[in-house]
């Protein structure tokens, strides 16, 4: 029998380099072609590197409240303060340099954005994976509370459990345990999305010849879910995982304006906004402006990016 | 016979594909007389469909005519703009899809939709256009159409639909039907009927038929005049008869030539019996029944269950080294017997018996089942996990059932596994995307070989490829049988593919094992009515005009 | 129907249970309302007794059984804040929240499809890039932040909206609208855009997507194929199937707007339920919070309900049972 | 595109002042709360008994300086022989809204409602033993024992009608637990300047002046819309749309441009409110401090640090914007015992105070926990948050945790806070009553707000005294002498009095009231 290296039905690219590859892959070629995305990657990836990099390239350090003077107070930008020191962005009503409590507090604002979507996620595509898998009482159960979970905004949810947290944990390890507080209550707030698509996409996988074939093996369950099924729907969990960034950096931001979020020593770009909403009338802009900007530009790009990666990761949107 | 319905002249179809173009129809001529039906044949990507797209106007975006022409009666229609090609659909060329279940608008009854198109085209009345739907869907034999018309799409069966989709395309009286794939997602049985009914209606009505399929049987019973495409391009044109009996380019001989046939042509592949005849596997009054209807929370509740039950005491054996083939159509329970064998699905009640071993039967039939049975599943892109590489594939089993744990011994199996099917042990790095449809069912192969079972289940192994692609799978799998001496199940809808690779044959319908026994004497001299029946309604080129 | 409506209700009533419950525990957590109640002057004694007479120092669970029973009655108690019945509290508000919500669904509705339709159709084209890029900075807005906008913008730079309130309203027997006057329309513009906004982003992505979706199935292009014109595929096909998974989607993003419009309810000072609820998380009024929570799961469940019920008229497959069709 | 703009707004604002002129005599007043009742004796706080002064009347009242003056009731003393009894001799020819005249009778009635269970005023009459009309325009107060300040508490309890109470089943006070409402609570029969004419909580109440009056002049205000705008942004952006006319609760930064703002003006005026620091005495280690064995506030010398550190000056400057009044004293102006001695504070010396830290023990600081409200106080927060600052610079790392009041005061009100920020009002302008609840060692009468558990034996004995002495200059010496002990031990560390300011539309003449309880009758019109 003379053997046929490849079928006529499909052709087979030829080797290249894995670089090339990754190059001409779908995912990079339509990031090639989507000048909105380049620039939201940009400006999200310069925000993130301002976050993380802020203990290192912020001019001042608004977190250390022995550095402040109060009398510095709602310097405007570009122009000279009480003590002479200059504050490009300006000061707010404590004396802290905008920049720099910009540059922590997007630090603070990723942090608790990033960890709650990964709890929400780590949760949510546990469950999910479960409930699309086990199918019977466990998915009854499951998506019957992920349905009354989001029936309720994400917001009411995360105020409840921020209440409840605060009166499980005793006052004097609140402010310690504020941030995680808000993680786990946005977290909390954000896991029945993740359950859903991961179900959906669960049981198109379970139905899968690739899973039967693991089943016929005897693969324990939980591997089959980690090693076949969970890799086969982490395209869609990437997608929301990325809009939820976005969703949960809002959701910080609203839960402090509401004034429950971090202490106001070490504020995010929520709490930021809040104290800056009282100087909207006042004629100091720029303690409301500056932070609110970048907590829009901070949620745009990460939605563009997610906008990007949805259509991306569908070809058939294409 | 003055002027063509249809003419085609040196179309090309491109597909602007990043950087690159991609032409999936390359300068391909022809002509359809007035109410002559042309079956354009090809494998999958050959261009036939494009080519339809084309004459229709619906090619998707980005794709597009970039060049030659398309005339209907003589008119040039290719270059008018959207909306004038528009009027030509439905009105003067109807087409006919491949999934009736997927044709129909499933928020709108029938006659809604009919009467829609009919008045669209047709300067009628509501009430006209009504009782011209009406007489459409007798036409097409929907039986008691009168009534039915103003049932939803979801209310008929497959082959009714397509009986419904049928009418609508022929409502307008066009002159030309492409018909794509029409039979392609039916059973046998169904086909038939529904071509049958597809030729009657256009010879009633006076429409030429272009007819795309992948299924040389169907054209050799339907088509007149036969075009084979290959790679956009057309291959060979001519009449049926003639290109069947005395096919001229290779392309076209090699097609023919893989193609299976179910009367018994020339020397069974299937290896000669080996002499021990005791049943290696042996399956006893095997029952499943399913409960219907109950969700999760009702079932908490006490009340009376609904019962279907997908296999009824279904009881046959298999000999080693033997290759016993399951037919049937779609629904007669052959995948759930399928199932219950390879440990998938418990059985209701019965008993499954591997070499002695009860493979329900505890702990130890559980070991016994893993080690001895394999699976060969039908579709080649579901089958193999697109995130792992195909080294990791193959080699999960064996890992899994402690075969081979050490890191060089498991490499060295995998890499003498996929030189055993047939592929380079380079293919050991990529993953399932960069092989082909007929690589993967090898790939597939390999990784059922590599729990060295004893007993293959193939459910639909070659159902999802190419013919010429399915005779080198059907052959691998032959000399792979001789070679390990391994038993097969074959399941399959196609009569052929069982009666070139088994020794021994059941018909499975509605759950029932309605006959069973050496494949000749069934294939040749079937008993039962349904087995008749069924043998009848393949579509084969042997039986060519 | 009946019996598919009879389960529902039955899943209902354990969602409103749990909700309950949840709202309940919820609650005794959140701060001490006796301490907001008893004024400067009270002393530890006085605290104490107050908190004997409210019932505060019963076990749990007799707390929730009581306020299960009482709830069935339609009794929430009396608000430690404003000493009326909550039932009425909530009631007389309603009008406010039911009329802002209605305003903003309307417009998210409205606009959410039109954009959503238009966005599906042309795909490519240079302006559906453009809605459908603003309409991420609809959602990458905090609520507060618009709100306070648009204040800024329309009340005190241009002033030619009201900055608060709903304006003058009418009575009609119990329910007080503000749809009868011109100020009660022209203060609602900015608290149902404001409002809209977000659940507008959500419904028109939805839309397209769906209609995409709808767009590449086989029935369309058969539509097209049977020479069917585009109007009547885009609008008389298409729509109609992109509306079934719109529905359930749409129609619990809408309830959400009711317990969502907490936010720009305080910030517009608008008089609905949304601004009882947090006005009541200020001081601790547990019988109103708790009693605004189980009013939201009961919006939760009443327009589940609905949408269970317009899934059955508009899908006719449903209405056969889920047997027949695969 | 900008001087268009600027002229439509300017066109717009004309319209508007003239139909504000146009109707001159009604006045839209908005502040951050609505009235919580009005029943006028469930609920003792400010915002309701605000409200309560334009419906009901008291037997005396306060003016702006803190004096009282005859309301319904014309004379007042202690009976001659008895210093037990104080006597009111009442106004006459006074009715009610309802046509009812107000007669001995009626007081009796309300004191005996604002002193019975479930009243919040019953505090303010615990030492009243019990109430008799002698005639129709005299009624005798039977005290306890010698309760020379007993006037003050009378300022806020609101006198009902006896016969329209009974008609409606009023006896009782709302109470809470009864799971009903009363009458009271949407609806008012009272003596005051104005009728309610409607109420929709939480939105608007509108009230009319009331054609009966007693006092000769009508008010300016005929028609008062009061409406509660919680949203402090919302709230002046309301005032400057011109949808309200007077605006209560201004945020201070939002001062300075309002003034500057054509067509606006702001009132501002101390109130009688003191907005303190304090921390936890006694032994124990602090719950949320890194020092676990023993308790650094407990330290005079770290007391003394601190003070050293709180730079008020700058406080008011930038966070109070200049609108506070920083003192050295736990107690305002306005009370009697302050004295200008007792109001001097020490200039910030933070060298001095590192000193005194490392003498004390704590050269590298520690750690503690701060509770501040976040909506209670001007700018509690931010005061918070600045004192944060300025203690960092003395190495004490402060963590804010700062809480809406309804999370805030139950903490509080525990024991459960080590460092803390509240205010205090004091509406008897009397230093007891600061006293009896800041100072005197926590017991179940007294003490209550005594948060950090100070605890003197001795203060303890002459606040208890503070009650019954009769003597006023004796009594003022003790009362000298006990701010002295607590101003020594640092008992509290005050910041500031608080500065009240009312925003309002050019035209409309209202001065601030020290006890934030602004009353329409004042308000005058110019053109």
């Amino acid at each position: 029998m003379t053997d046929l290296p490849h079928s006529p039905e499909q052709p087979v690219p030829a080797r290249t380099s894995r670089l090339a590859t990754f190059w001409r892959s779908d995912l990079v070629w339509s990031y090639r072609h989507s000048p909105v995305t380049i620039v939201a990657s940009i400006v999200a990836l310069a925000l993130i590197l301002m976050a993380v990099l802020a203990p290192w390239i912020a001019p001042y350090n608004p977190f250390n409240p022995a550095t402040l003077n109060l009398m510095d107070g709602m310097t405007p930008p570009n122009s000279a303060s009480y003590s002479d020191r200059y504050f490009l962005l300006g000061t707010d009503n404590q004396g802290r340099d905008v920049l720099s409590t910009i540059m922590y507090g997007s630090r603070v604002s990723l942090f608790v954005g990033i960890m709650a979507t990964l709890f929400a996620m780590v949760m949510g595509v546990g469950l999910g994976l479960v409930a699309g898998y086990a199918g019977g009482l466990a998915d009854a159960v499951i998506m019957r509370v992920a349905d009354v979970q989001l029936s309720f905004p994400a917001i009411l949810i995360a105020l409840l459990i921020f209440g409840v947290a605060r009166g499980i944990i005793p006052p004097n390890h609140q402010e310690g345990a504020a941030v995680w507080v808000l993680i786990l209550a946005i977290g909390l707030a954000n896991w029945a999305q993740f359950a859903r698509t991961v179900r959906g996409a669960t049981m198109v996988e379970r139905q899968k010849d690739y899973v039967a074939a693991a089943r016929i093996l005897g693969v324990n369950p939980i591997l089959i879910l980690l090693r076949h099924v969970l890799p086969n729907v982490l395209g869609p969990v990437l997608v929301i995982g990325t809009i939820g960034l976005a969703l949960a950096i809002i959701e910080e931001a609203t839960l402090s304006y509401l004034g429950v979020g971090v202490p106001p020593t070490q504020p995010s770009l929520g709490t930021l906004i809040r104290i800056g909403q009282q100087f909207l009338f006042s004629g100091e802009w720029w303690i409301l402006l500056f932070p609110a900007v970048t907590l829009v530009l901070l949620a745009l790009s990460v939605n563009l990016l997610g906008d990007w990666l949805r259509d991306a990761l569908n070809p058939k949107l294409r | 016979m003055t002027e063509p319905v249809l003419s085609v002249k040196n179309l090309v179809v491109e597909f602007p594909f990043r950087d690159d173009v991609f032409r999936a129809v390359d300068d391909v001529s022809f002509e359809i007389m007035p109410g002559e039906v042309v079956g354009v044949v090809g494998e999958s990507g050959a261009g036939k469909s494009m080519t339809g797209a084309a004459v229709i106007g619906l090619i998707e975006r980005p794709g597009h005519i970039a060049g030659g022409e398309i005339r209907l009666k003589g008119e040039r229609i290719d270059n008018l703009p959207e909306d004038a090609r528009a009027k030509l659909r439905g009105k003067r060329i109807g087409m006919v899809f491949q999934d009736p279940l997927t044709s129909l608008n499933p928020l709108y009854t029938v006659g809604r939709q009919l009467v829609e198109t009919i008045r669209a085209h047709l300067p009628l009345s509501e009430a006209e256009a009504r009782r011209k739907a009406i007489d459409l869907l007798v036409e097409a034999g929907i039986p008691k159409a009168a009534e039915r018309i103003d049932s939803y799409p979801h209310q008929f069966s497959g082959g009714m639909r397509q009986r419904v989709v049928i009418a609508l395309a022929i409502a307008a009286e066009p002159e030309l039907i492409i018909a794509d794939e029409p039979t392609s997602a039916l059973d046998v049985s169904v086909q038939a009927q529904i071509i049958k009914v597809l030729k009657k209606l256009c010879a009633s009505h006076g429409a030429a038929i272009m007819l795309i399929t992948h299924d040389m049987g169907v054209i050799a019973q339907t088509a007149d005049r036969m075009i084979v495409m290959h790679h956009g391009k057309i291959v060979e044109t001519g009449t049926v008869g003639d290109i069947i009996r005395r096919p001229r380019e290779p392309y076209t001989i090699k097609l023919i030539d893989s193609i299976p046939t179910i009367s018994r042509t020339g020397e069974t592949i299937a290896p000669e019996a080996a002499n021990d005849d005791r049943a290696f596997v042996e399956i006893r009054d095997l029952v499943r029944d399913f409960e219907l209807g109950r969700s999760a929370f009702t079932r908490l509740l006490p009340g009376k269950v609904e019962i279907f039950r997908a296999v009824n005491e279904v009881s046959f054996s298999i000999a080693k080294g033997k290759t016993f083939g399951l037919v049937g159509e779609s629904g007669s329970g052959k995948s759930t017997c399928a199932k219950m064998i390879v440990g998938l699905l418990r059985p209701t009640s019965g008993s499954i018996h591997v070499d002695g071993h009860d493979v329900w039967a505890g702990a130890h039939g559980l070991r016994e089942r893993r080690r001895r049975v394999q699976m060969i599943f039908q579709d080649p892109y579901a089958s193999l996990n697109p995130r792992w590489r195909v080294a990791d594939i193959v080699a999960e089993p064996m890992k899994t059932l402690g075969i081979a744990r050490n890191r060089t011994e498991v490499q060295d199996r995998v890499a003498d596994l996929l030189t055993k099917v047939r592929l380079e042990p380079g293919a050991m790095k990529k993953f399932p995307h960069e092989f082909s449809g007929g690589q993967r069912q090898r790939i597939a192969i390999a990784r059922a070989l590599s729990s060295q079972p004893e007993f293959i289940v193939c459910d639909e192994p070659t159902s999802a490829l190419d013919v010429s692609v399915q005779a080198q799978v059907l052959d691998l799998m032959s000399a792979l049988q001789e070679e390990f001496g391994l038993t097969y199940l074959l399941i399959s809808h196609n009569l052929a593919v069982v009666r070139q690779m088994s020794s021994a044959v059941g018909v499975l319908h509605n759950g029932v094992l309605v006959e069973s026994g050496p494949v000749d004497a069934i294939f040749d001299n079937p008993q039962a009515d349904y087995t008749k029946m069924l043998l009848d309604a393949v579509p084969d080129i042997s039986k060519v005009a | 129907m009946l019996a598919f409506i009879l389960r529902r209700l039955g899943q209902s009533v354990l969602v409103m249970l749990v909700v309950a419950f949840i709202a309940f525990m919820v609650f005794r957590y959140v701060g001490d309302p006796v301490v907001s109640m008893v004024g400067q002057d009270a002393t530890t004694g006085d605290i104490e007794q107050l908190r004997t007479r409210l019932g505060l120092n019963d076990p749990f669970y007799v707390q929730f059984v009581r306020f299960v029973g009482n709830a069935l009655q339609g009794q929430f108690g009396i608000s430690y804040r404003l000493q009326q019945p909550v039932s009425q509290l909530i009631l007389e508000r309603l009008p406010a929240t039911i009329e802002l919500a209605f305003a903003s669904a309307l417009i998210a509705l409205v606009f959410g499809v039109v954009l959503g339709i238009y966005t599906a159709l042309k795909p490519r084209s240079f302006s559906s890039a453009v809605i459908m890029t603003i309409s991420l900075v609809g959602v990458s807005l905090p609520t507060f932040l618009i709100g306070i906008g648009l204040i800024y913008l329309f009340a005190v730079e241009l002033k030619v909206l009201p900055s608060f309130g709903r304006g003058q309203v009418v009575q009609l027997g119990w329910w007080r609208t503000g749809l009868l006057t011109e100020s009660g329309w022209r203060s609602l513009i900015l608290p149902a855009i404001t409002l809209s906004l977000f659940q507008l982003t959500l419904i028109m992505r939805l839309v397209r997507a769906e209609m995409l979706e709808v767009m590449r199935t086989d029935y369309i292009r058969f539509a097209r194929a049977r020479g069917l014109s585009q109007r009547a595929i885009n609008f008389g096909h298409a729509l109609r199937n992109t509306l079934v998974p719109v529905i359930t989607i749409a129609g619990l993003q809408l309830g959400s707007v009711i317990a969502f419009a907490i936010i720009t309810e305080t910030v517009f000072q608008w008089p609905g339920v949304g601004s009882l609820f947090v006005n009541s998380v200020q001081v601790v009024d547990v019988p109103v919070m708790a009693a605004y929570l189980v009013f939201v799961a009961l919006v939760f469940v009443v327009i589940n309900l609905i949408v269970d019920i317009l899934y059955f008229i508009v899908d006719p497959r449903l209405r056969d049972g889920a047997r027949t069709g695969r | 595109m900008h001087s268009s703009l600027t002229r439509i707004a300017a066109a717009l604002v004309a319209t508007t002042m003239l139909a504000g002129v146009a109707n001159a005599e009604t006045l839209r007043w908005a502040r951050a709360s609505d009235s919580l009742t009005l029943d006028p004796h469930s609920q003792n706080q400010g915002v309701t008994h605000t409200l309560g002064h334009h419906i009901y009347e008291t037997l005396l009242d306060r003016d702006v300086d803190g004096n009282l003056q005859p309301r319904l009731a014309t004379e007042w003393y202690l009976k001659e022989g008895d210093p037990t009894v104080w006597v009111f001799k009442l106004r006459e020819g006074v009715t009610f809204h309802d046509g009812a005249e107000f007669t001995a009778d009626d007081v009796v009635f309300s004191i005996e409602r604002a002193k019975s269970e479930h009243s919040n005023m019953r505090q303010l009459h615990a030492e009243v033993e019990s109430v008799a009309a002698v005639d129709d325009y005299t009624v005798e107060f039977q005290m306890v024992g010698p309760a020379p300040i007993y006037p003050n508490n009378v300022t806020n309890t609101f006198i009902m009608d006896r016969g329209w109470s009974e008609e409606h089943d009023l006896q009782e006070v709302q109470d809470f637990a009864s799971g009903e409402s009363n009458y009271a609570v949407l609806n008012a029969n009272g003596t005051g300047p104005y009728v309610l004419t409607s109420r929709e909580v939480d939105v608007q109440t509108v009230l009319t002046a009331f054609e009966d009056h007693w006092a000769e002049e009508p008010p300016a205000v005929t028609e008062i819309i009061y409406l509660p705008i919680a949203d402090a942004a919302t709230r002046v952006a309301a005032l400057l749309s011109g949808d309200v006319d007077l605006v209560q609760d201004v945020p201070v930064q939002d001062i300075e441009r309002l003034s500057s703002t054509e067509g606006f003006k702001v009132e501002t005026g101390p109130e009688n409110r003191i907005i303190y620091f304090g921390y936890r005495f006694g032994e124990e280690p602090l719950r949320s401090s890194n020092i676990t064995d023993s308790n650094p506030f407990n330290n005079p010398l770290v007391r003394e640090a601190m003070e050293l550190a709180l730079d008020r000056d700058a406080i008011r400057q930038v966070v109070m914007r200049g609108n506070s009044l920083p003192t050295g004293v736990a107690t305002p102006p306005f009370v009697n015992g302050w004295t200008e001695e007792l109001d001097a504070y020490p200039a910030p010396n933070v060298e001095r105070a590192r000193e005194l830290m490392a003498e004390a023990g704590y050269p590298d600081g520690f750690t503690v926990t701060l509770d501040t409200p976040n909506n209670r106080y001007v700018n509690d927060e931010a005061v918070s948050t600045a004192f944060v600052g300025m203690l960092g610079q003395i190495g004490i790392q402060v963590t804010l945790a700062s809480r809406p009041v309804a999370e805030h005061s139950p903490i509080i009100l525990a024991n459960e806070s080590d460092f803390y920020l509240l205010g205090w009002g004091v509406p008897t302008f009397d230093s007891a009553y600061i006293f009896n609840d800041l100072v005197h060692t926590k017991t179940e009468t007294h003490g209550t707000y005594n948060v950090g558990l100070y605890s003197n034996p001795e203060l303890d004995e002459k606040i208890i005294s503070l009650g019954t002495e009769t003597d006023l200059d004796v009594r003022n010496q003790t009362i000298a002498e006990i701010w002295e002990v607590v101003k020594a031990d640092r008992v509290l560390l005050p910041v500031h009095n608080q500065v009240l300011n009312y925003a309002m539309r050019e035209g409309i003449n209202l001065a601030v009231h020290p006890e934030d309880q602004p009353r329409m009758t004042t308000v005058t019109f110019s053109e």
